[in-house]
């Protein structure tokens, strides 16, 4: 039992990082609050499931299409409705959670609903982890998940274009001043945010199913990780994600998967209680600047 | 440059010196400031009462969906820009609902009592998140009404997914129109003189300015306490009112429609202005009615639209028409040509 | 600048259009003469509301291919409104559902009702509307409160009739259980649900089976819907030896619970009900995965039962004008559903609200589910279609094979076990 | 007992030492001038005495009692009262509005004193403060008043609360001598009338002017204290500040 809890844990977390990274990344570089998250991950999915089984391509050819899809999908967002928007967080919020409505609600009347949309598993079978039976694919979301947080890191810190991301993040004007175009940054933030949304939509939704409704569930995970990790820190993302992950298989384990999803919530108000920018993120509480 | 046009607003004559003052020397004059302030009124009692029965039913969801955004309005002028009304909602009807069924009260008490209790268990529920400001408190808002939704599904309470049937019904549709009419225009003009008051100025400054409000020796937390109290308890009677309305209360109180309503009444309407919401829910209200036809299309034209108003016109309709009402617009020359922006 | 201008000019335009389009909407005509309006309020972006749809689509279409409906001395057509309640989507309100119901009894006017509401807190709420209004209904949502509310004031509720009742369900598989236990000695089982009010239902009244006929009740799961990691109830069946995982899941995620059984490598049968494993596409989708599966069709005549001839013509009528049907419950009672109401406005001769209920009642005629006939306003089912309604159970067969184990008047074949227990 | 007490004051920022160990004294009708290069923690000082930042630890002594960690809308009440170096009116309201605020609080209604309609009241001071009271400045919204008054309207907060210890933090930046002139005198008026002053600045040849004593903050710790005459020969303050030794 508490192996399994360990393993699948593991798993349930990997795959609440990688949910939550896409709308970390954007936040904490540009400040934009990507509420259509939970569209641009369904979207990538169908995308994938539209080229794999309509069009009968090959998966990789069909997956790489769809992110880079959702990846342009992301910037062109950025450039024709956000740049109207730009500091007036309210109005990037609704316009950014309309858009998500209109893109899940569209895909339903358009008859994404029953049980064909599906992604077959990169790779059947399964193997024995700590004498716990895990299928391939979790194996390989938790790899990807790796590569993908390495591959991050290494941008962030050890690229040019990482340090302007960095640079934006820290003072938009000073970025500016120093010769950073802070739109395009944040529009290839946006990019790159979109990008990773579809990336874990290709990974896990074949776990699953795509459906309209996980979309909006999607985007309250997010949500829920990022919050109790702090908007901004990719660090808070990752340990806000494996208290929900390890909470929530416990939750299930040992007192009732019904309560999966509401006591992650309910930690969230109690850290919020307790700190209310999260457990990494930056003091939002009543305060000067320094 | 050569020469270039511009345009110039002027205010009408009839305008002096600031918002508040005018000239009025004619009949034709105060007409002209009479007739908008009492076409909605007027409007609305003729409309409530000529329009087919289905209709009629229309008018009164119409109605409640005001109060929620005129409640989302006040909230979000003090600052306080929840994504959630829908928990304000389902708590005032679930209070109503249980009042009534579990305490047998009848319909005039259960529903005062309702919104009271549930103005009180909101005010709670908001209370750990009062220390978040903007964003934050948008998505935790965003995420309590769902969260309470799932604890109603999987404990069970209050008849859990089935919800609770059989509430007492309002006597007749005549007085349901009446009365979610009169109970719009009171939030309506109670809330405006609110804001206008000394007091309400607090709630104003706190969104402005909440470091400064400190620094006044007024603690924000405590205003802010209040101000979700009022806001709730409009939203919690709109819930009373609406649990009564349709003699059942389910979990689909916390739905997340009912959160978005608001937001796009006002933001059609023009936040921050009362009226706003006011114009944005009557339009609204019958819109996605006519929409009903389109299926779950209507929701994305309903989305599509909340989207294209905030960001071709973020101001809304209300301040839109009401320039193009008290100012002349015209085209001049201007010589040497103007910049563009 | 200039572009911004005429871009809000052009949403100024458009929702004067609008507005003004939704005023027109007041003026809406109300249809008279002709033919008889069957409304269908329902909520289609589910699967199984929209073959229901089809399946009455198919009925309309037959019976007034044959000239119609006999009322009185005249011979009317059948017409069918349906209306979009969206209740099956979560963060639709109550209200809402209801408007749309009311919408359709007010502007389109339906003579009868059939399929109804999807979520059962709708039908409970709707009750009252149809009551309001007169409509004869025979709705289509499983829960069993139906007959309860049913029962605390049949003359008020009088014209609202049911089609499939959740207990029904315990009934079929309770058989199962019963054959699995004689012949391979299973007695422990595992309860898994999806946490929906008819789901629970279901599970409840298989625990207290399962209690009474000294089973082993392991655990009792209930899953959000859109839940999709169930590792933690198939570890802890495994772990404790079960043989049987009873599920009952009509969301799309639910087929990933067998994938997982699979992975996990979980040697117990599922017994159960699990909508995406329904159709003949599951086997397509889920390839071998999904060998040993035993899952419960509602409706009987949603299979192609070689034994038992009107379902197999149903199943191939509607096969022939939709395609092959991918849900198991649904469709055919809603296609007798048509029938049976047809045969009471023949019989009662007149479009009386209260002469077709009175008529509805005394319904005894042979439909693709079985018998049709009515006890407290709802079908009964049994466990011969010549005598009352059916569901089958199918067991899932190597080779894509749907094959009936449960009733025996229907059976074409006999339990196995999975590979996972060889 | 002293009037306010500063005891081994320190806050840091996520490893950054804003504030390291700063002990000092105020006595009641001085003023205090604290000055110091850029980032040497001169806000965060202000912020940790009026409650708007919660102390690493230390005390802060006023009147005998520690107010460290209370509430600032607290400390307000206790009459301490501030000014902030971004000037943070309310925009939407008009200019006297702007006081009405404050005059809700319980510091006021406790004082008494003020009679009238809150509306008189606040033209009142606002026309003490400066803004000509038959103009339409004072009924304008706050949105478009010029900056030196929106400083005149932050001191004006602080009169309407009846602080009796107030801290202007760099009131006078961004102003003009001109104006500066003009309002060094209403807070040697404020002096007079008995208010404790602590005045964080970056002009110092104003402050100086008006100072009864310094201190000299750099990187987060005190490094003098005295009469401004003694703080002007200090060598290690020009060093400070001009990252020379002279």
């Amino acid at each position: 039992m508490l192996l399994s809890v360990l393993v699948y844990g593991f798993i349930n977390s990997v795959i609440l990082a990688m949910v939550a990274l896409g709308f970390s990344i954007t936040f904490g570089i540009s400040r934009v609050a990507n509420f259509s998250h939970g569209g641009f991950y369904i979207l990538g999915g169908i995308f994938t499931w539209y080229g794999l089984i309509k069009l009968g391509m090959p998966y990789f050819l069909s997956a790489g299409l769809s992110i880079i899809i959702i990846g342009a999908l992301g910037a062109l967002m950025y450039k024709v409705i956000l740049i109207r928007l730009r500091g007036l967080e309210l109005s990037e919020v609704i316009a950014t959670l309309s858009l998500g409505i209109v893109i899940l609600e569209l895909l339903r009347g358009l008859g994404v609903f029953g049980y064909e949309f599906r992604n077959p598993v990169f790779m059947d079978g399964s193997v024995d982890i700590l004498g716990v039976g895990v299928g391939i694919q979790r194996i390989i979301i938790v790899c990807a998940g790796a590569l993908l947080l390495i591959l991050l890191h290494f941008f962030v810190h050890h690229t040019k274009m990482g340090l302007a991301f960095r640079g934006v993040a820290q003072q938009e004007h000073t970025a500016l001043s120093v010769g950073i175009n802070p739109d395009l940054v944040s529009m290839l933030s946006l990019a790159m945010g979109s990008v990773m949304c579809a990336l874990s939509a290709v990974l896990i939704l074949p776990l699953g199913v795509i459906s309209v409704d996980e979309g909006y569930d999607i985007l309250i995970k997010a949500l829920a990780v990022c919050i109790i990790g702090g908007l901004e820190s990719t660090l808070g993302v990752l340990v806000a994600a494996f208290i929900i992950g390890y909470i929530e298989v416990l939750t299930s384990m040992y007192i009732s998967s019904a309560l999966t999803s509401v006591v992650p919530l309910a930690c969230m108000l109690g850290i919020l209680l307790v700190r209310p920018s999260g457990i990494f993120g930056k003091s939002k509480e009543i305060e000067e600047r320094v | 440059m050569s020469t270039e046009r511009r345009k110039e607003r002027i205010d009408r004559p009839i305008k002096a010196v600031t918002d508040d003052i005018f000239c009025l020397s004619s009949i034709r004059e105060i007409a002209y400031l009479v007739i908008p302030r009492m076409l909605p009124v007027v409007g609305l009692l003729l409309l409530a009462f000529l329009v087919p029965p289905y209709w009629r039913k229309v008018m009164v969801i119409t109605f409640v969906m005001g109060m929620m955004a005129l409640s989302w309005d006040f909230m979000a002028s003090c600052g306080l820009t929840s994504l959630g009304q829908a928990l304000f909602f389902a708590l005032g009807a679930y209070s109503a609902g249980a009042a009534n069924h579990y305490l047998g009260l009848p319909i005039y008490l259960s529903i005062p009592l309702g919104t009271l209790i549930g103005a009180v268990i909101s005010t709670a529920c908001i209370y750990p998140t009062l220390g978040l400001r903007g964003i934050y408190f948008s998505v935790v808002t965003l995420i309590i009404p769902l969260m309470l939704m799932r604890v109603v599904e999987t404990t069970g309470i209050f008849g859990g997914t089935e919800g609770i049937t059989g509430l007492s019904p309002f006597p007749g549709i005549i007085v349901t129109i009446a009365l979610s009419m009169i109970a719009l225009w009171i939030t309506f003009f109670g809330l405006r003189r609110l804001i206008d008051s000394d007091y309400g100025h607090i709630f104003v400054a706190l969104k402005d300015n909440d470091r400064a409000v400190e620094a006044s020796g007024l603690s924000i937390r405590w205003f802010k306490v209040q101000a979700i109290f009022i806001g709730s308890g409009i939203c919690c009677f709109c819930g009373a009112f609406m649990t009564h309305y349709y003699m059942s209360i389910g979990m689909s109180a916390f739905a997340v429609d009912l959160s978005i309503f608001p937001i796009a009444a006002s933001v059609v309407g023009g936040m921050g202005t009362l009226v706003g919401p006011l114009l944005g829910a009557i339009i609204l209200g019958p819109l996605s009615e006519a929409l009903r036809a389109f299926g779950s299309f209507r929701v994305v034209i309903y989305a599509a639209l909340l989207g294209t108003f905030i960001v071709m016109l973020p101001e809304g309709l209300f301040p839109y028409l009401a320039r193009k009402y008290q100012q002349i617009e015209r085209w001049v020359e201007a010589p040497g040509g103007i910049s563009e922006d | 600048m200039a572009i911004s201008k005429i871009l809000s000019k052009t949403v100024m335009l458009l929702v004067a259009f609008l507005f003004i389009a939704s005023q027109a909407a007041f003026a809406a005509p109300a249809e008279k003469g002709a033919p008889i309006i069957i409304g269908v309020p329902s909520s289609f972006k589910s699967i199984e509301a929209a073959e229901g749809l089809k399946a009455i689509t198919l009925a309309v279409e037959e019976i007034n291919a044959k000239g119609g409906v006999k009322v009185g001395n005249e011979k009317k057509m059948l017409k069918i409104e349906s209306i979009e309640t969206r209740d099956m989507e979560p963060g639709v309100p109550l209200a809402d559902a209801l408007l749309a119901n009311e919408k359709l009894i007010l502007e389109k006017k339906p003579h009868v009702i059939i399929q109804g509401p999807t979520r059962s807190e709708v039908l409970l709420a709707a009750m009252d509307l149809y009551a309001q209004y007169k409509i004869p209904s025979i709705n289509n949502a499983v829960a069993s409160k139906f007959v309860d509310q049913y029962k605390s004031n049949p003359e008020k509720y009088r014209h609202c009739f049911r089609m499939f009742d959740g207990k029904y369900v315990v009934a079929g598989l309770g058989k199962v259980m019963e054959k699995m236990n004689k012949e391979f000695g299973f007695k422990k089982a595992y309860i898994v649900v999806q946490d929906a009010i008819w789901a629970v239902g279901i599970a409840n009244g298989m625990n207290a089976w399962y209690k009474n006929n000294g089973w082993e009740v392991v655990g009792f799961d209930k899953y959000p819907t859109g839940a999709s990691d169930f590792s933690s109830t198939l570890i802890k069946a495994k772990n404790a030896g079960v043989q049987v995982v009873f599920p009952i899941f009509d969301m799309p995620q639910s087929g990933i619970l067998v994938q997982q059984w699979k992975d996990m490598k979980v040697p117990a049968v599922f017994a159960g009900f699990i909508s995406p494993l329904m159709g003949s596409n599951a086997w397509k989708t889920f390839g071998e995965k999904i060998e040993g599966v035993i899952n419960i069709v509602f409706d009987g005549g949603n299979l192609p039962l070689s034994k038992y001839p009107p379902a197999k013509k149903f199943y191939e009528a509607y096969a022939k004008r939709w395609g092959e049907m991918q849900v198991g419950h649904k469709p055919a009672v809603d296609y007798d559903g048509v029938y049976a109401m047809v045969g009471a406005i023949e019989r009662a001769g007149s479009l009386d609200p209260d002469k077709i209920a009175i008529e509805l009642e005394k319904t005894n005629m042979v439909g693709a589910t079985g018998r049709i006939h009515f006890k407290d306003h709802q079908y009964v089912f049994g466990d011969d279609p010549k005598v009352d309604a059916i569901s089958v159970v199918y067991q899932w067969k190597k080779g894509g094979k749907r094959v009936p184990i449960y009733p025996d008047s229907v059976a074409e074949g006999v339990i196995e076990k999975p590979a996972s227990m060889q | 007992m002293e009037y306010l007490k500063i005891e081994n004051l320190r806050k840091t920022f996520g490893g950054v030492v804003a504030v390291d160990n700063i002990s000092f004294e105020v006595e009641q009708g001085a003023l205090l001038g604290i000055i110091g290069p850029n980032g040497s923690g001169k806000t965060t000082t202000v912020n940790l005495i009026t409650g708007f930042l919660t102390p690493d630890s230390g005390k802060v002594m006023f009147k005998g009692r520690d107010i460290a960690g209370l509430r600032a809308s607290k400390i307000t009440n206790l009459g301490i009262g501030r000014t902030f170096q971004m000037v943070k009116p309310f925009y939407r309201l008009p200019a006297f509005k702007n006081l009405v605020v404050p005059l809700f609080s319980p510091r006021v209604k406790r004082m008494g004193g003020h009679y009238g309609e809150k509306d008189t009241l606040a033209l009142d001071i606002l026309e003490d403060i400066g803004f000509e009271r038959d103009s339409a400045v004072p009924y304008k919204p706050a949105s478009i008043l010029p900056h030196g008054y929106l400083k005149r309207l932050e001191m004006a907060r602080v009169i309407a609360l009846q602080s009796e210890l107030i801290v202007f933090d760099e009131l006078y930046s961004g102003l003009t001598l001109a104006e500066v002139a003009s309002i060094s005198p209403m807070i040697e008026k404020l002096i007079e009338a008995g208010k404790t002053i602590i005045m964080v600045e970056h002009r110092l040849k104003e402050l100086f002017k008006i100072a009864h004593r310094v201190m000299v903050l750099d990187q987060g710790k005190k490094i003098a204290e005295g009469s401004p005459r003694e703080i002007m020969k200090q060598p290690s303050v020009k060093k400070a500040y001009l990252g020379v030794e002279l």
